[in-house]
């Protein structure tokens, strides 16, 4: 029987990593090893590990993802690799990304609650757009007239931004109480830019995200 | 995440430096002829060919309320709602003056301010029950919630992408030949195709076979494996003792089956002279028969009934 | 501006040609440095060096092909990656099954006596299947004219189902009540294999296949 050790562990996962045309779950890395001739306890764990620590001065690094592990370009070299590609759509609108972000923090959402909270109709191309980009996808049906769908996320859509799981994505600022109006006069001239109101601006985007942090919009998903 | 910025990058790179926070009144409205627009004209003079990219530079009435709002560094909480009426209003009258189509919702929006601002200017009575909502609350609240996800949105566009940021890599393979695993198959399979075939050949009445024909079973191979060099082999030189009784039984069992089976060929010469044995399986390259194992340690010896 | 110094040469070159989907000629290379932040002279050659040089302990190799530079998967690695692209059959056929039966419950038995019992003709190919997933072997010929195969089970087949020995297998006396055959097999308590009996296994199955080991399975590859 052939001794399955370490280096050779690391060599076929890095191999299989860069010849995988998709990310590879771990499952599917250990599945890569025949029952008869396993790898040894946690050598699959310890060769992504190995790996990665191998990526710190190279060009392309070694992350996880939704879908599993996948090797890629690091940020840094992208912009001189990107120039084997001329033309490649990377831009997406303000529509688009409001619509993605709505989906993405208050999934699942129907059509008709992204329209009320950006206060314009959803084009239907833009929705048509993401799902042929694989980024969202119909999860249901919301159980009132007309049945509208309920959208939400899927894998690939956290997979091309590069997370591992939804509640990576960057919290959403919270909202202020609006308990105390301040009382108004009809014809106020404009306040004065200050400092102080530009600070109350979005205090919370910089909060780091805890261990249990999840977007806050989750209790919102059933409303 | 972003683990590294680049600097010789480009502005996709810029935008996601953390430090830089983003500033809406900073951000271009839209390019015009090349030159970024940054805010609205105060005088509301319009080139006329702008306005229609200005327009589609706002994702709504609420992104329009939102950007004159912030354009002024007001507090959302205490929006002046007079001024910011008057404000978009004149917006929407220039547009609307050229011709350009609004969508309802503009529209709307220019009603629902005015109605504030009416509301705003009538005394509020004291109410019995506390205080009565502020008429900007509703309109408060939906800007607040719009807002949050305009952020949102933009906070999504900084995070490394594919395509932009980063891209896939992958490795040639020179040999995209598919491995072919056999199928799985359950013991139990096995034995339903087994019991069926056996079915089918009416051998259940014919052959009562018990469990332990298939440790003779086994040892035939095993006898055959020994006698593979085709010479004759001295019959005792077959048994081992140390299996026991019940090894002895079953090595003897196995070679009066290949016998009968015209597998092996026994012959003794004289009465109490020895007896040898010798295979009729036929020389070749087959393999060693070692693979069987040969314990005849059950704890529940059984009948021998061949 | 950013210094193009000879590492940031070899990390591009190296993200380059691992986001290629082609193989990558050197002028290619030299072009995703702009003119006006050139690479310096020799350093694209060189960063192939030393990309090519820093494989020898990796999955993958840099090569030149015809068409220019890639990055492949080693052969001595193929056979684990290989199985990414894993083709699992559906399901054994009734007559291999039967086939396999007769040959476990009735072994040694010729092809002959097979088809006695079937009532039908055993396609070679079940056998070849069989014995290309080292099932069954043949351990002879019958000595009557045609000198047919014996056919016998190896231990891979017991492995497979888990039995230690050809007794475990249930006794056909009990294959009446298949029916209520219960799915966890084998039957009885595993019983403790003498040090003796032991000694009689195969200690050929055992050997060391050594530096040019390859996974069990890889004869089956090119099938």
């Amino acid at each position: 029987m052939t001794t399955i050790d370490q280096s050779l562990v690391t060599r076929v996962v890095e191999a299989a990593l860069l010849a995988s045309s998709h990310p590879l779950p771990l499952v599917q890395l250990k599945g890569l090893f025949p029952l008869d001739e396993p790898a040894p306890d946690n050598s699959v764990e310890a060769a992504l590990l190995e790996l990665q620590d191998g990526c710190a001065t190279r060009g392309v690094e070694l992350v996880e993802v939704a879908s599993g592990w996948r090797y890629q370009v690091k940020t840094d070299v992208h912009p001189w690799v990107a120039r084997l590609w001329t033309e490649r759509q990377t831009k997406y609108t303000r529509a688009t990304l409001e619509t993605l972000a709505l989906i993405a923090y208050r999934q699942p959402i129907t059509r008709g609650e992204i329209e009320q909270i950006r206060g314009v109709t959803v084009n239907s191309n833009i929705i048509k757009a993401l799902e042929e980009r694989d980024w969202i996808r119909s999860v249901g049906h919301r159980d009132v007239p007309g049945k509208p769908e309920l959208l939400a996320t899927t894998k690939t859509f956290l997979d091309y931004f590069g997370l591992k799981r939804l509640d990576e994505l960057p919290p959403l600022s919270e909202l202020k109480d609006i308990g105390e109006l301040e009382p108004q006069l009809p014809f106020e001239p404009a306040i004065p830019v200050s400092a102080a109101a530009l600070d109350t601006e979005t205090p919370t985007l910089n909060t780091p995200l805890g261990d249990d942090a999840i977007p806050a919009s989750s209790e919102h998903i059933n409303e | 995440m972003t683990s590294e910025t680049s600097t010789g990058s480009t502005a996709a790179a810029a935008a996601q430096n953390p430090n830089t926070r983003p500033q809406q009144q900073e951000m271009p409205l839209a390019m015009v002829l090349g030159q970024p627009l940054v805010e609205v004209p105060k005088d509301l003079y319009i080139p006329p060919d702008a306005l229609e990219v200005i327009l589609d530079a706002f994702e709504g009435p609420l992104d329009l309320l939102l950007y004159l709002i912030r354009r002024q560094n007001l507090d959302i909480l205490d929006i002046p709602v007079a001024e910011i009426t008057r404000q978009y209003v004149d917006y929407i009258q220039a547009m609307h003056e050229m011709r350009f189509e609004l969508a309802a919702e503009y529209l709307l929006m220019a009603a629902i301010l005015a109605e504030i601002k009416s509301r705003m200017l009538l005394p509020r009575p004291p109410s019995e029950e506390g205080l009565e909502e502020d008429p900007r609350a509703d309109l408060v609240r939906r800007l607040q919630e719009y807002e949050r996800y305009k952020k949102a949105a933009e906070d999504i566009d900084t995070l490394p992408r594919q395509e932009r940021d980063t891209s896939l890599v992958s490795a040639f393979v020179p040999d995209r030949a598919a491995v072919r695993l056999p199928p799985p198959v359950e013991l139990r399979e096995m034995l339903l195709a087994l019991h069926d075939v056996l079915k089918r050949a009416e051998l259940f009445t014919q052959h009562a076979i018990k469990r332990d024909a298939l440790n003779v079973r086994q040892r035939m191979g095993e006898l055959l494996d020994r006698l593979a060099d085709g010479a004759f082999h001295r019959f005792e030189s077959l048994f081992s003792a140390e299996e026991g009784r019940l090894g002895v039984v079953v090595t003897f069992l196995g070679m009066l089956t290949l016998a009968k089976e015209q597998l092996v060929d026994i012959v003794q010469e004289a009465p109490m002279a020895p007896i040898y044995v010798k295979s009729l399986v036929t020389g070749d390259d087959a393999p060693a028969l070692e693979t069987l194992s040969s314990e005849f340690d059950d704890p529940e010896p059984a009948e021998f009934q061949a």
